[in-house]
């Protein structure tokens, strides 16, 4: 479905991701894992068309995802979801989900000015569409408040919501558990799975190595830009590659604190999460 | 040849000071001011208010009066509207400082009157310089320029304030994080930008005359000297101006009828000040970060 | 709360709304029944603010005389001058609120071609009578039968300034004027009579006012090489131009200035010596009283020779109106366009069937050791 | 009194519109459009010079929309990826051009005197007849051109527009082509602004380079800020205060007794301040954008 050949970023002197190639199929759900700086976020960006790769090359569905275009991967179904959403405050959460459907209609300045009743018709189905969505996150009853006046947590659940208003085929999902609360977490991953039942494939940039062991099928462990390991989750722990990058030139057995989405921190021991996975 | 260097050369001085401060301005508090420009009448204003008043004060006295005030009339706006301004977002602050320059135009018209004013300097007769012309007035102008550049690229590099200012222009989060009390420094800052305008104006006002509305004429080719360069590159600005200046000298002095060979063809002078709105335009659609630029090219 | 916020703020621009309501109400009331009063507009603020605040001098001066004269029909004169800000919305706005809220039976207006037009056009819907004291572009004829202009237009002014160019023996000019309605009129009118005596414009350069400087205006002048510089210019810029012309050297080929008076007033004498020019009256014989008028009453040379038109142009009125015997618009339309010769600041002024001015007698003149003096035909 | 309230009312339909445009671009776009007024201008031109070629302006004035839409398309294009503000320093840029065009091809613009003498709107009627049956038309112009505005903003475009205002990343991740959106909305806004141009040459039967001072543009901004930017009430509501308290002004001078040659900077330090301290107090402006209520609408 989504593939990457050989595809390397450099920012000025500095290689953010090194000659990285690899292969998402149909309904898998693959973490992407790997220390801070070891480039998962600008591979994701890469991925969804937000970044040009300074060389090499990605394909979705048999077409080239192309940065000067990268509205075109989310028509086609790749789509992705951000960090920190950062949610318009004026616009409401209602509105953000309908932001995030197809409606031609509506999207044409002709037709909304000439055919109000298709553009009616659309919105009424979209809307009934994004309700259902929204309950499944717990935020029907916010439908009608400011988007930008959520809780952080609550944007990423909408953030999400969102981008499912248009079934995509494969979703890119950046730290979607970062700041949301334990109990919700658990729901995400039960809503995650189903996702997967309806169709989509996942990849899911993540810290909380629980949360990725529940959930993938495969993992890719980036360290300084370059993929160190393809494997199930529960084979990262044996890896003595990956142990290393997380763990650096520290003493074993120092915890390592990892900072998850720019707001809220977490200290995570690495050990520890990958023996309960 | 010489000729067309030096008319580049008394261009880039009325603007480099100007576009300088922009810059200075811009690096610290992150939005374009357009009421920037509005200092160097404000300078040029008060310096001659300044001779008018003490008479025996001489030149450089009522000149240094005119920078400082400028300087200080620019800390104070940033103090008490910009900075709630900018934190609106820079469309409020870009908006703001429209209406601040309308207000600033509008007070010294009120208070100096429209009619231009002059200083009262000696008339020399001109200089032949390898068949360029120039006077007395357009050397030390060039001069004093090149002074305070000197000066203050050398005050940037080597003294601790130089070194502060550097910092927060290039990361203000990392330059707070390291001790500095980025909001002091960015008033002072401020309050150089202001006053390298205020030189500027001064200047201006020595070489020619005092024009109350010298802001509004000045306002998009000093943007422009800045964008080109690079909005908040303070080298660039000094640049910026001198691509301008010598674009403007070049375009105007281009004699278009040698390709048509029919008597000479030059651009219509109407279109003289177009010339930086067009430098503008074609700088930020083909290089939107300026000539000097740490980021390379776009992606 | 919030709610509560939005009322006050409501009612706080209700309540400047009402102070600019009663204030409209007000003004009105404000006119005692013991004056005349006439109407001005004029660009007192914007880009052409120092040429209306010469023309506001120009009525204050005529006020003045007409007060100390007896006034008009008894009564005293006055003249609310609105400002224009140099735009013809705010222009036909201000002409609106005379002729609407103070009910001035003329207006004189504008300075700019631009914005004399509009309101002028304005003005003959109303039946009020227009006189423009400062456009000079030839659309100003079309106006209508209520529009009077006590400024010569310019083809009267350009025949006048070729044959005088032409008379001294120059053959090759260059021409400078500021890039507006009044300069690419004349230089329009200049150009074609001079070239239909057989001379030569070879460069036209049209200038954008308020530059800081004009290096590269006056470094193509002297890679022409003419003859003449035939040149106009308000005080402000003509001042930059002929300093940097004296420091360039330029001013050693001979200059000839469209008004010279108005081109030398902020000049520095020594970089204008020599040069000659065309003026209106103010030099002459029996026009030299009214320079002397306005420097004794504003301490200064004025700055252009608009205000000596709007002098006139008020003059005019005030005998309009008391050779009517009313103050009835319609009334002093025909008073005016009756008067025959006046002899005004600018010189004799007589309408022709359009309403315009029909002769201006011009001089030439020469600046020397500081001032003007009338040069030999 | 009654004549001179009917030009006020004229003149704020006509400046709705333009301010209704400039909403949509900019409080529901996040298009900063410092270029408003050349816009406004070509249509204005566009109007004039096909009505002196002898077309009735019924056919003039679409033409001078799409002319102006043709305008806002370029400068659409033209800022295709640069920033907030460079972009606006961009537009401001094109107008200034734009006007040096107007100023000094005179084969086609008539030059710095402009075009007058235009057959203007109903020229069979008079006085009071004729000023009531422009505003009937402004108005409904006017009322149109909202109503539109107003039902772009409620469906998906205007969805979008506000997403690419607030968050152009998201924007795009969901789907949507930015640029595309903002070339649409600028052609439509360029479109209205050609509208009011038009509207405004036909009436004053006159349009001269003067109209197309930046100055106008920032009135225009002054409109929309005062009323509230993205919403389209606020718009019209911002027009009218500001054409009435600049026509206004002048009376307070009368009733003050201020001297005339004050009134002149008076208004302009009257303009720039209301826009600062909206800024400043009431960054939403005096009809602040409301959230649509999508959900509660249904049953």
């Amino acid at each position: 479905m989504l593939s990457a050949h050989d595809v390397t970023r450099s920012f000025g002197g500095l290689t953010a991701v090194n000659h990285v190639s690899l292969e998402i199929g149909p309904r898998e759900i693959v973490g992407l894992v790997g220390p801070n700086g070891s480039g998962k976020t600008t591979l994701l960006n890469l991925l969804s068309g937000f970044l040009a790769p300074t060389s090499g090359e990605i394909r979705f569905d048999g077409t080239t995802v192309s940065a000067r275009r990268a509205w075109q991967p989310s028509r086609l179904g790749l789509r992705r979801s951000f960090q920190l959403p950062k949610l318009p405050a004026r616009m409401s959460v209602l509105e953000v989900m309908l932001a995030g459907g197809r409606l031609p209609a509506g999207a044409s300045p002709w037709r909304s000015l000439l055919t109000p009743g298709a553009v009616r018709r659309e919105e009424a189905a979209f809307i009934g569409k994004a309700m259902g969505l929204l309950a499944e996150v717990d935020l029907a009853g916010l439908a009608d408040h400011p988007a930008g006046g959520l809780s952080g947590g609550q944007q990423k659940l909408l953030g999400l919501a969102a981008v499912l208003m248009d079934d995509p085929a494969v979703l890119l999902l950046d730290e979607p558990t970062a700041g949301v609360n334990p109990s919700l977490r658990r729901r995400m991953a039960d809503h995650l799975r189903r996702i997967r039942e309806g169709g989509t494939a996942l990849v899911i940039v993540e810290h909380d190595m629980g949360f990725i062991g529940d959930l993938c099928d495969r993992c890719l462990a980036l360290d300084k830009g370059a993929v160190i390991a393809n494997c199930r989750p529960d084979e990262l722990s044996g890896n003595q590659q990956v142990v290393e990058a997380y763990l650096g030139r520290r003493r074993p057995g120092v915890p390592l604190r990892i900072v998850a989405g720019g707001t809220v921190g977490g200290t995570v021991d690495i050990r520890t999460n990958g023996a309960r996975a | 040849m010489i000729q067309i260097l030096i008319d580049t050369l008394i261009r880039t001085s009325d603007l480099a000071l100007i576009a300088l401060g922009l810059n200075l301005s811009y690096g610290v508090s992150r939005f374009p001011n357009v009421a920037h420009v509005e200092m160097a009448p404000l300078g040029a204003a008060v310096a001659l208010a300044v001779a008018a008043l003490f008479p025996g004060g001489g030149l450089v006295g009522a000149a240094v009066a005119g920078a400082l005030a400028a300087g200080l009339a620019a800390m104070l706006l940033h103090r008490f509207a910009f900075e709630r301004l900018a934190g609106a977002g820079p469309a409020s602050a870009l908006i703001g400082s429209l209406a601040i320059a309308m207000m600033l135009r509008a007070g010294l018209q009120a208070v100096f009157g429209t009619r231009p004013q002059q200083f009262d300097t000696p008339l020399t007769p001109p200089h032949d310089l390898w068949g360029a012309i120039l006077s007395d007035l357009q050397i030390a102008a060039i001069a004093i320029t090149a002074v305070c550049l000197i000066g203050f690229f050398a005050m940037l590099r080597l003294t601790p304030l130089g070194r502060s200012i550097r910092a927060i222009a290039a990361n203000p989060a990392l330059a707070t994080a390291s001790g500095i009390d980025a909001r002091r420094v960015t008033l002072v800052t401020v309050f150089l930008g202001g006053t390298l305008a205020g030189i500027g104006g001064i200047l201006l006002a020595l070489v020619t005359q005092l024009d109350i509305g010298m802001g509004q004429m000045l306002l998009l080719p000093v943007f422009a000297a800045a964008i080109v360069g690079g909005l908040g590159s303070l080298p660039g600005a000094v640049i910026g101006a001198f691509a301008i200046a010598l674009a403007e000298t070049l375009v105007m002095r281009i004699d278009f009828g040698l390709l048509a060979a029919d008597g000479p063809r030059y651009l219509p002078l109407g279109y003289l000040t177009g010339i930086g709105f067009a430098l503008i335009v074609v700088t930020l659609v083909y290089r939107p970060e300026g000539l000097l630029s740490r980021g390379g090219r776009r992606a | 709360m919030a709610r509560m916020n939005g009322m006050t703020r409501r009612s706080a621009g209700g309540a400047l709304l009402g102070a600019v309501a009663l204030a409209m109400l007000g003004g009105g009331a404000a006119l005692a029944q013991d004056t005349v009063t006439l109407g001005a507009v004029l660009p007192l603020s914007g880009a052409s603010a120092t040429i209306g605040e010469d023309q506001r001098r120009g009525i204050e001066l005529a006020v003045e005389k007409v007060n100390a004269d007896g006034g008009v029909l008894g009564r005293k004169l006055a003249v609310a001058v609105e400002d224009s800000g140099g735009r013809a919305q705010s222009a036909i706005d201000a002409a609106r609120k005379l002729v609407s809220v103070s009910k001035t039976p003329v207006v004189i207006g504008e300075y700019s071609s631009g914005n004399t037009i509009p309101v002028g056009q304005y003005l003959q819907r109303e039946g009020i009578v227009h006189i423009n004291p400062g456009s000079s572009s030839p659309v100003i004829k079309t106006i209508g039968d209520r529009s009077f202009s006590t400024i010569g237009l310019d083809d009267v002014a350009g025949k006048f300034t070729a044959q005088a160019v032409y008379g001294m023996g120059h053959r090759k000019a260059v021409f400078l004027a500021p890039n507006n309605a009044y300069g690419q009129g004349v230089y329009s009118e200049t150009k074609a009579a001079f070239e239909a005596l057989g001379g030569q414009v070879v460069a036209n350069l049209l200038y954008t006012e308020g530059q800081s400087n004009y290096r590269r205006e006056l470094q193509r002048i002297a890679a022409a090489k003419p003859d003449v510089i035939i040149y106009s210019g308000y005080g402000q810029e003509a001042a930059t131009i002929n300093r940097e012309a004296f420091e360039l050297g330029l001013s050693k080929t001979p200059w000839f200035g469209i008004y010279l008076s108005m081109c030398t007033a902020d000049s520095r004498p020594e970089t204008v010596e020599g040069q000659m020019g065309m003026e209106v009256n103010y030099v002459g014989p029996d026009g030299a009283w009214y320079r002397d008028a306005y420097k004794k009453k504003f301490g200064k040379e004025f700055a252009t020779t608009f205000s000596g038109y709007t002098y006139d142009a008020v003059m005019m009125a005030a005998a309009a109106i008391n050779k009517a015997g009313s103050a009835e618009p319609a009334k002093i339309r025909e008073a005016l366009a009756a008067l025959g010769d006046y002899a005004g600041a600018t010189g004799p002024i007589a309408f022709d069937a359009q309403g315009q001015r029909k002769t201006q007698p011009y001089i030439v003149v020469s600046y020397k050791g500081g001032e003007l003096k009338t040069a030999a035909k | 009194m009654l004549e001179f309230c009917l030009h006020v009312l004229i003149m704020s339909a006509i400046f709705g519109i333009a301010a209704v445009s400039l909403n949509l671009q900019a409080g529901t776009g996040g298009l900063l459009n410092f270029g408003q007024i050349a816009l406004f201008g070509i249509g204005a031109y566009a109007v004039a010079i096909l009505t002196r070629a002898g077309l009735p302006w019924p056919a003039a004035l679409p033409a001078g929309m799409a002319a102006a839409a043709l305008g806002g398309f370029a400068i659409g294009r033209l800022g295709r990826d640069l920033a907030a503000e460079y972009w606006a320093l961009a537009t401001l840029a094109v107008a200034e051009l734009v006007r040096l065009v107007a100023l000094n091809e005179d084969w086609l613009t008539g030059g710095p005197q402009g075009i007058g003498g235009i057959v203007g709107l109903f020229p069979g009627l008079d006085g009071v007849a004729r000023a009531l049956a422009t505003l009937a038309l402004a108005a409904l112009l006017l009322l149109g051109t909202a109503l539109m505005a107003r039902r772009l903003g409620q469906t998906q475009f205007g969805r979008v527009l506000r997403l690419m205002r607030e968050n152009p990343d998201l924007a795009t991740a969901l789907g949507h082509d930015i640029v595309a959106c903002k070339v649409k909305v600028l052609a439509i806004g360029g479109a209205m602004a050609g509208l009011a141009g038009g509207l405004y040459t036909l009436y004053l039967a006159f349009i001269g380079p003067d109209q197309l001072l930046p100055f106008e543009t920032f009135l225009i901004w002054t409109m929309v800020v005062l009323g509230g930017l993205g919403n389209v009430a606020g718009a019209v509501v911002g027009a009218m205060l500001v054409t009435t308290l600049y026509a206004g002004i002048p009376f307070l001078k009368d009733a003050v007794a201020l001297p005339s040659d004050l009134t002149g900077s008076l208004r302009v330090f009257a303009i720039g301040s209301i826009v600062l301290a909206v800024l400043m107090l009431k960054p939403q402006g005096l009809v602040p954008e409301r959230l649509r209520r999508l959900h509660a609408q249904r049953p």
